[in-house]
């Protein structure tokens, strides 16, 4: 049992629990962080849980105007969450379901799964959700060239284009390439606050409709439909925070080392998400292109940081 | 048996003309189907090593009547025999029965443009291939300007012809000078380092523009969305769907004929691509008029295509077999699902333009209520145009970003990095305009158009389904791709014969293990579905903040939808918006209205024609009317040629 | 015996002269124009063998001109009689007599072997084509006649004084007896380089003035603009054929006399700024005549450009004057047809053809598609190995400039000719009395159907034919 | 020797065909200057077999009393008297003229003749000629004084072809001299109807056909 490396199906389990287990408890962290920072009690962690499990008891109450696409938006939410949990390495050195080019597979699973969330919010007929759909549809796609650029980078790296191997070379020489992945990293931070709408970018707990960019776009989802749409952001939570926790995490290719830290790691993360919320106030609108601008210079410069030292 | 196939390939051709020509439609469609299915036939046996060449030479007064047929031309031949009678038996439901001259006009023009579109890919040489590239241009411009005779209609056809011509004058420099490299019009491969030289600089640089003009690639785009926008959508569909593509075909055998390009080449296609496929997209996003957005997401697609044919240049410049493979196929299976889906868009389009009568994005709304088979084909060609996983879309634009990849880490092509970054942009800049079409026009509630009931003839109705399960075909089984663009890499690298068959798109192109993952996740998502439809659903009208009086133009427009990127790429879109006047204490009511224009024909060349014009109109006092002066000029040419001679 | 086809249209002038005013006397037209089509066409292929006389030979050279010359009459010989019943009110004994004198005049200027019978045979034919363009009485016509008439006798004066300086040549060169072509071809090396250049350079301007190349084709869109369609057909392309022959026999004695080289350069510099010339005044032209007439000018640029190309291009020239010749009958007499039915011939005035003359429209349509050199009709043939030579022989520059000129062109020519054929119907008088008929559009569908042909197929012995004819022209 | 004097006699006539402003009086110039060739044409040739005489004869009979007489009857039918003034001063056209005439030598110089001629004045006398004519044709406004222009436009060609009359066949002489008739009848014609369309015969007011 103390072999290196998990065999291919214990993986595959490790992965479908992670995926399906961990999200909420993310969001609690979250919300105890910044309740602590406040000085209340705030929720129990597992808060979350509890309001997906009663949502998948309750009725769903639909608008007259909608059609099978406000359906589609949370499952697709759900679904490519779980596709691209299967295909990023979480704790181990590769996913079940790695093959080569899959980081292209993540982000037009990305696009996917923003594609059926407009679709979702425009059915309602609602201007608010309307609004909101395209600011979150605008700013995520600007993000995707720096996430793209970052992956390019860690690629061309490790010279895999498949993310599991990637991630195990950038991983396993750690010291060594440190200067092009922090700036990598810093691009990454940037759109994972944009692709979770995190506070510099959208206030979760706000709720005037006109400010809102993530919530509003759930304004009329109810029943399992909220659910699997609070699941879906949860798993996006995951997936994007495991890409930031695993490239500063160094890989020893043991098992039992690599999960625990892979943990420890998420629970930094959100832990800093946390206190990132109770610190800074949300962003003006127009400020945000101008950032996510910075985040693609930033990933750029990394990647031509690596291209440029001989290897 | 040699024989046999260039005679069937050119009954085939008689097959498709004749079909234009005769009145009823049930014969005329019956002809056309067989010739295309014969020309499909062909092309599927010459996929099967069954290449053959013909040589008439007596046929035209120079040159020769040459047809050769090998893997590459068979990959085009395949859609463009397959979609003409998809468009004819749509134009017949269309006119059919309103206006049958119409019907029969568009049936003979539509074979006629047919039949010289299926000559380009077989071509040999020069003249023929000039020839037939000239005659689609004259019957695609008549085609455009049939529906409709309005002054802006011809006009669109009018910059359509003239660019077209223009690049058939480039062409035709080109093989000229071509012609001086390996004597004689007939195509075939360059002499090595001919490509560095004078002469074969100015040949590929003609050979772009050329090809370019003819795929909508920019800055020679500015034709697509004028033509494109106003043509009958059948029309549209012809043209963006098929005769775009003969531009790229173009540069495919520009690839073969050169043996040793060099990598400046690469760099240039690469701009071109990079280019159009950023300015296809970004105008795409914010055009209200949504057959003029589906012409710019053409240009937007053959900048991808173009981009995959850098990245083939640039293999074949550092000689790895692979990078250029990999550009090659990626280039293949976009334009395959270009030709597919770009008309099951258009079609569609056509459609929604018979049932609301207005092409304003604006006015629409709620149609996936009164159509849903109609919002079901739209979703599906928007979801595979943009490259989204499930459909077949993503294995093309998939295989362009491993080449990509490949540039940059194992090839040294940094250039390739910005290819990556472009294609992804334009993806996502993509994904969004189709999500805002699809979901201002079929979703949310009818803005201006009280919903009525109008069906649509069965008769359209069977193509757009015929165009559905073509996608969802492939996307299903995507492991008939490999086999299929195997010829090709076969015929673009007969030097490196080790990449055996099959293991290159094992390895490198793990096609099975994604189609694995794809149907997993459907799967799931149909588990899902289930599970939410497992619930007691009750209905009622959606929640309005206990606003009182509600009204659908309350929801969010086009325009609105794509503000926060008009604002942010303002210097590249040409935007024009008329505020409303709110002056004074009780302003008068005033209306807001916003007007998009294509930058490079209303900023570059509308300006250069009209300042031309008028410098040219100060040389016309030359032809003043007075006899003395003309006598004038008779004696001064009299003495300068004089002096030039005798001096 | 070639005076016979000299002597057979002059034959029929008193005919006509003396015939009571009526219909059969412009039927006698097209008798004349047939049977000299076929005895043309005869003499040609060796059915019937035409024995040289004193002062007229058929060569191939000459023989290809009259050929295109005899169709292009032929064509317009059946269109005429359609074309003067429009007009029963004017007795068109001036006008039947005047066409068949331009025919005779072109066989005597295409079997001619002597310069000085060539140019009389050219001056009568300007006398001859005066009275055609007077044909409407008005201030306009008469200054366009007027203007017409000064410039081409000036421009024959000079040649005549060219020729003089040919003759003066080989006398001082030691050639006795009279001055035939392919007896100046054999010792034409010894004559005296600056009289022959001197020469070339007053005939280059003479006849540069009849074919309408740049700075001498002033006479040309007035005349044209003013005359019916007709006339325009058979001065745009019998009397510019006529004028290319004399040029490239010019031509020949300079190449056969080793001077060539010089009398190249300035043909394509001619060439080429005639179509510079031609295309800025083809920008926003607003009169389809006009538009004609300098499409008339481009074109006779691109046969002086093929000329001064020299070599196997000459071969494609010949081809190419042939094309043009064909498709410029269709266009003009479209052009006539258009400006009977809208009784107007700018723009505004003259849109929807397409609608009320659907024959005329389309013909025209794909005339001007053809005269543009879009492909399957023969100019495209003819271009694109005018191009292909000019690239061959080293002469990127001029192939490069050809291409461009030509598509600038046909981006200028297509906005009037699309707009006036396919523009929306114009609402207009009752009073209109023309219809398309068989008599005025068979004519220019059987143009039209003849370049398409040609175009795509050539026979054998044609192009024999012009294989011998460039070995006239070309250099030994 | 005399050939000489008679060129140089035809150089000065053109002198004085540019001076006159008047009608009547250019016409009877252009007569005179028609019989001066056909007295060249006598004395270049010492035996004068029937071809030199029969030239000779129709020059002066055509170019001395045919023509002059054809502009006199178009002359006579028209009303006005002086005509109108022409484009280019009469000074500013004798320096013309004489920049012409010197560029005719310049030229002349480059065209050698043959040996026996090569003293003579033929080339510069026909350049002269040539030019004289233009000059006519280009500042004249009325429209009988361009085709006199034309007509010694045609004198200066007519006195090159006196070289070569022993070897040019008397069909092309005849072809040419017959052409240069029609060709001024039917100017004749066309002037008449000009009077009568403009009743004037001032080709000023043509000038309607421009771009």
């Amino acid at each position: 049992m103390l072999t290196a490396e998990l065999p291919f199906l214990a993986l595959l389990l490790a992965h479908l629990a992670v995926a399906i287990f961990v999200p909420p408890f993310l969001f609690g962290i979250i919300a105890k962080v910044k309740a602590l920072v406040a000085g209340r009690k705030g929720p129990p962690l597992i808060q979350s849980y509890r309001n997906i499990a009663k949502l998948l008891k309750k009725q769903i109450v639909l608008s007259m105007t909608t059609t099978w696409a406000f359906l589609a938006g949370p499952i697709a939410l759900v679904v490519t969450g779980l596709g691209i949990s299967m295909v990023i390495p979480m704790g181990g050195t590769e996913s079940p379901f790695g093959f080569s080019g899959d980081m292209i597979f993540v982000a037009y699973l990305l696009g996917m799964s923003r594609f059926m969330s407009v679709l979702a919010s425009l059915d309602t007929g609602n201007s608010f959700e309307g609004l909101g759909a395209a600011r979150d549809a605008t700013w995520s796609a600007l993000a995707e060239p720096a996430l793209f650029l970052g992956m390019g980078a860690i690629a061309f790296f490790s010279g895999h284009t498949s993310l599991g191997p990637a991630f195990f070379a950038v991983g396993s020489t750690w010291g060594n390439a440190s200067g092009p992945f922090i700036l990598v990293l810093a691009g990454w931070s940037i759109v994972f606050l944009v692709e979770n709408s995190r506070i510099p970018f959208d206030d979760p707990a706000g709720h005037l409709e006109l400010a809102m960019v993530h919530e509003v776009m759930l304004l009329d989802h109810s029943g399992p439909l909220r659910a699997f749409a609070i699941y879906g952001a949860s798993l996006k939570l995951l997936v994007t925070g495991t890409l930031l926790v695993r490239i500063c995490l160094p890989i020893k290719s043991v098992w039992w080392l690599d999960w625990p830290a892979y943990f420890g790691g998420l629970a930094l993360l959100a832990l800093f998400i946390g206190l990132l919320e109770s610190v800074l106030a949300r962003m003006r609108l127009i400020r945000v292109p101008q950032l996510l601008v910075a985040a693609i210079l930033a990933c750029t410069f990394g990647f031509l940081l690596l291209f440029l030292e001989p290897k | 048996m040699y024989f046999l196939a260039p005679a069937c390939f050119l009954f085939a051709l008689v097959l498709v003309v004749v079909s234009g020509v005769i009145r009823q439609f049930r014969p005329s469609a019956i002809l056309l189907i067989s010739g295309c299915g014969i020309i499909f036939g062909c092309s599927v046996s010459a996929m099967l090593e069954n290449t053959w060449f013909v040589n008439l030479p007596y046929f035209l007064p120079e040159g020769s009547f040459a047809l050769q047929m090998d893997a590459i031309a068979a990959w085009f031949l395949l859609p463009m025999s397959l979609l003409p009678p998809i468009l004819m038996v749509y134009g017949e439901g269309h006119w059919g029965k309103t206006n049958p001259l119409l019907a029969q006009r568009y049936r003979l023009l539509l074979g006629f443009a047919t039949a010289s579109l299926l000559i380009i890919p077989v071509a040999a040489h020069a003249i023929f291939f000039v020839l037939a590239w000239e005659l689609v241009a004259i019957f695609g411009f008549l085609l455009i300007i049939a529906g409709d005779t309005s002054d802006k209609a011809r006009h669109a056809g009018w910059i359509y012809l003239a660019s077209s011509h223009a690049s058939v004058m480039c062409l035709i420099a080109a093989f000229c000078l071509m012609a001086t490299a390996n004597g004689g019009g007939f195509f075939a491969t360059l002499p090595v380092g001919w490509a560095h030289t004078g002469a074969g600089k100015a040949c590929f640089l003609l050979f772009t523009i050329g090809f370019a003009i003819k795929s909508g690639i920019s800055p020679f785009h500015f034709w697509l969305p004028e033509a494109h926008g106003i043509a009958p959508c059948q029309v549209a569909a012809f043209s963006s769907g098929l005769v775009v593509k003969i531009g790229l075909f173009g540069f495919f055998r520009l690839l073969m004929w050169v043996p040793d390009p060099p990598l400046w080449w690469a760099g240039c296609i690469l701009l071109l691509g990079v280019l159009s496929a950023l300015l296809g997209a970004i105008n795409s996003v914010v055009q209200k008029d949504y057959t003029r957005f589906l012409a710019f997401s053409t240009v937007e697609n053959m900048g991808v295509v173009a981009i995959a044919l850098s990245i083939a240049f640039a293999g074949k410049s550092l000689n790895q077999p692979v990078l250029m493979a990999l550009g090659i196929a990626g280039g293949l299976v976009h334009v395959l699902n270009h030709c597919i889906i770009k008309p099951l868009l258009f079609l569609t389009a056509g459609s929604i333009l018979r049932i609301t009568g207005s092409r304003n994005l604006e006015l629409l709304g709620g149609l996936a209520k009164q159509q849903p088979r109609l919002a079901f084909s739209f979703f599906l060609g928007a979801v595979c145009i943009c490259g989204l996983p499930p459909l077949f879309g993503f294995v093309g634009k998939w295989i362009i970003l491993l080449g990509a990849f490949e540039g940059f880490t194992n090839s040294g092509w940094i250039w390739s990095a910005i290819a990556m970054s472009a294609v992804i942009f334009a993806g996502s800049l993509s994904v969004i305009a189709f999500a805002r079409t699809f979901g201002i026009a079929f979703l949310g509630e009818s803005r201006y158009f009280r919903p009525k009931k109008t069906s649509i003839p069965t008769l359209m109705k069977r193509p757009m389904l015929i165009l559905v399960l073509f996608a969802v075909a492939i996307s299903i089984l995507p492991m008939i791709l490999p086999p299929t663009l195997q010829p090709v890499l076969n015929l673009y690298d007969q030097t490196n014969t080790t990449m055996n068959p099959f293991p290159f798109f094992l390895n490198i192109v793990p096609i099975g293990q994604l189609w694995f993952l794809t149907c997993l996740l459907v799967f799931l998502g149909a588990f899902l579905w289930w599970r939410v439809k497992k619930t007691v659903i009750r209905h009622q009208p959606t929640w309005d903040c206990g606003y009182a009086k509600n009204s659908p133009r309350i929801q969010y427009t086009a325009s609105s939808f794509a503000q926060i990127l008009r604002d942010l790429f303002s210097v590249v879109l040409l935007h024009k918006k008329a505020p409303p006047n709110t002056k004074g204490v009780f302003p008068a009511p005033s209306q807001f209205s916003t007007e998009s224009h294509d930058m490079m024909l209303h900023n570059g060349l509308n300006p250069a024609f009209r300042g031309s014009a008028g410098l040219l109109a100060r040389l016309r006092i030359a032809q003043g009317g007075l006899l003395p002066i003309y006598l004038l000029y008779i004696v001064i040419t009299l003495l300068a040629l004089l002096a030039w001679t005798l001096a | 015996m070639s005076i016979a086809l000299i002597i057979l249209p002059l034959m029929a002038t008193p005919v006509v002269w003396y015939m009571k005013p009526g219909m059969n006397r412009a039927r006698v037209l097209p008798v004349v124009g047939i049977i000299h089509f076929l005895f043309v066409i005869a003499s040609l292929t060796g059915v019937f063998q035409l024995n040289p006389d004193a002062w007229f030979r058929l060569d191939p050279l000459g023989g290809w001109v009259l050929f295109i010359v005899s169709a292009v009459f032929a064509i317009v010989s059946f269109y005429a009689p359609a074309y003067l019943a429009l007009r029963p009110d004017r007795n068109f004994r001036i006008f039947c007599v005047s066409l068949l004198g331009f025919i005779s005049m072109a066989s005597l200027v295409a079997t001619s072997r002597h310069p000085g019978v060539l140019w009389v045979g050219m001056e009568a034919m300007t006398l001859m084509t005066t009275p055609l363009i007077y044909y409407t009485y008005n201030r306009r016509s008469l200054e366009a006649t007027w203007k017409y008439l000064m410039i081409c006798s000036v421009g024959m004066a000079l040649a005549l004084l060219g020729t003089f300086f040919i003759a003066y040549a080989a006398d001082l060169g030691g050639m006795s007896g009279p001055l035939y072509f392919d007896r100046i071809a054999e010792i034409a090396n010894s004559f005296p380089g600056q009289w022959l250049k001197a020469g070339f350079v007053l005939l280059l301007v003479g006849y540069g003035t009849k074919m309408g190349l740049a700075p001498l084709h002033t006479w040309k869109p007035d005349t044209y603009s003013e005359t019916p369609g007709i006339v325009g057909a058979v001065l745009g392309a019998g009397v510019t054929t006529c004028a290319f022959l004399a040029l490239a026999r010019m031509l020949a004695i300079l190449n056969a006399a080793g001077e060539g080289e010089f009398a190249r350069d300035i043909l394509v510099v001619m060439g080429l700024f005639s179509m510079f010339w031609a295309f800025v005044f083809m920008v926003r032209q607003a009169d389809l005549k006009r538009l004609l007439a300098y499409s008339g000018v481009e074109q006779a640029g691109i046969l002086a450009i093929g000329l001064g190309i020299g070599g196997d291009a000459i071969k494609a020239t010949l081809f190419l004057v042939g094309a043009y010749a064909l498709v410029k009958v269709s266009l003009f007499l479209g052009a006539g047809n258009i400006h009977r039915a809208f009784n107007n011939r700018t723009v505004p005035e003259v849109s929807g053809v397409i609608n009320f003359l659907p024959w005329t429209g389309w013909t025209f349509l794909i005339g001007f598609f053809a005269s543009t050199c879009c492909p399957p009709f023969s100019p495209f043939m003819g271009m694109y190995q005018l191009a292909s030579i000019a690239f061959a022989s080293g002469r990127m520059w001029v192939g490069g400039l050809l291409l461009i000129f030509l598509a600038m062109i046909f981006l200028v020519s297509s906005k009037l000719v699309l707009t006036a054929v396919l523009g929306d119907e114009r609402v207009f008088s009752k009073e209109v009395i023309y219809r398309d008929s068989i008599g005025t559009v068979g004519p220019i569908v059987v143009a039209l159907a003849i370049a398409l042909l040609v175009g795509i197929w050539m026979p054998q012995s044609l192009s024999n034919m012009l294989e011998q004819a460039t070995q006239i022209v070309r250099t030994p | 020797m005399s050939i000489n004097l008679l060129l140089a006699a035809v150089i000065l006539m053109n002198f004085l065909l540019v001076a006159t402003g008047r009608a009547v009086q250019l016409v009877r110039r252009v007569a005179l200057q028609g019989m001066i060739l056909g007295l060249i044409l006598l004395l270049l040739h010492d035996e004068w077999h029937i071809h030199v005489l029969l030239m000779a004869g129709s020059t002066v009979a055509i170019k001395g009393a045919v023509i002059p007489w054809l502009l006199a009857q178009a002359l006579s039918r028209t009303k006005e008297a002086k005509s109108p003034t022409p484009y280019v001063g009469y000074t500013l056209s004798l320096i013309l003229l004489a920049g012409s005439t010197f560029l005719a030598f310049l030229l002349a110089r480059k065209l050698p003749l043959q040996v026996g001629m090569l003293g003579t004045l033929f080339i510069p006398a026909s350049l002269a000629t040539l030019f004289t004519g233009f000059l006519l044709l280009i500042t004249r406004r009325r429209a009988l004084l361009q085709v006199v222009g034309y007509l010694v436009l045609e004198n200066g060609v007519f006195l090159f072809s006196l070289l070569l009359v022993k070897n040019m066949p008397l069909l092309v002489e005849t072809g040419v001299l017959l052409d240069l008739v029609v060709g001024i009848f039917i100017m004749g014609i066309v002037i008449n109807h000009i009077q009568q369309a403009f009743d004037s015969q001032d080709t000023k007011r043509m000038s309607d056909l421009k771009e």
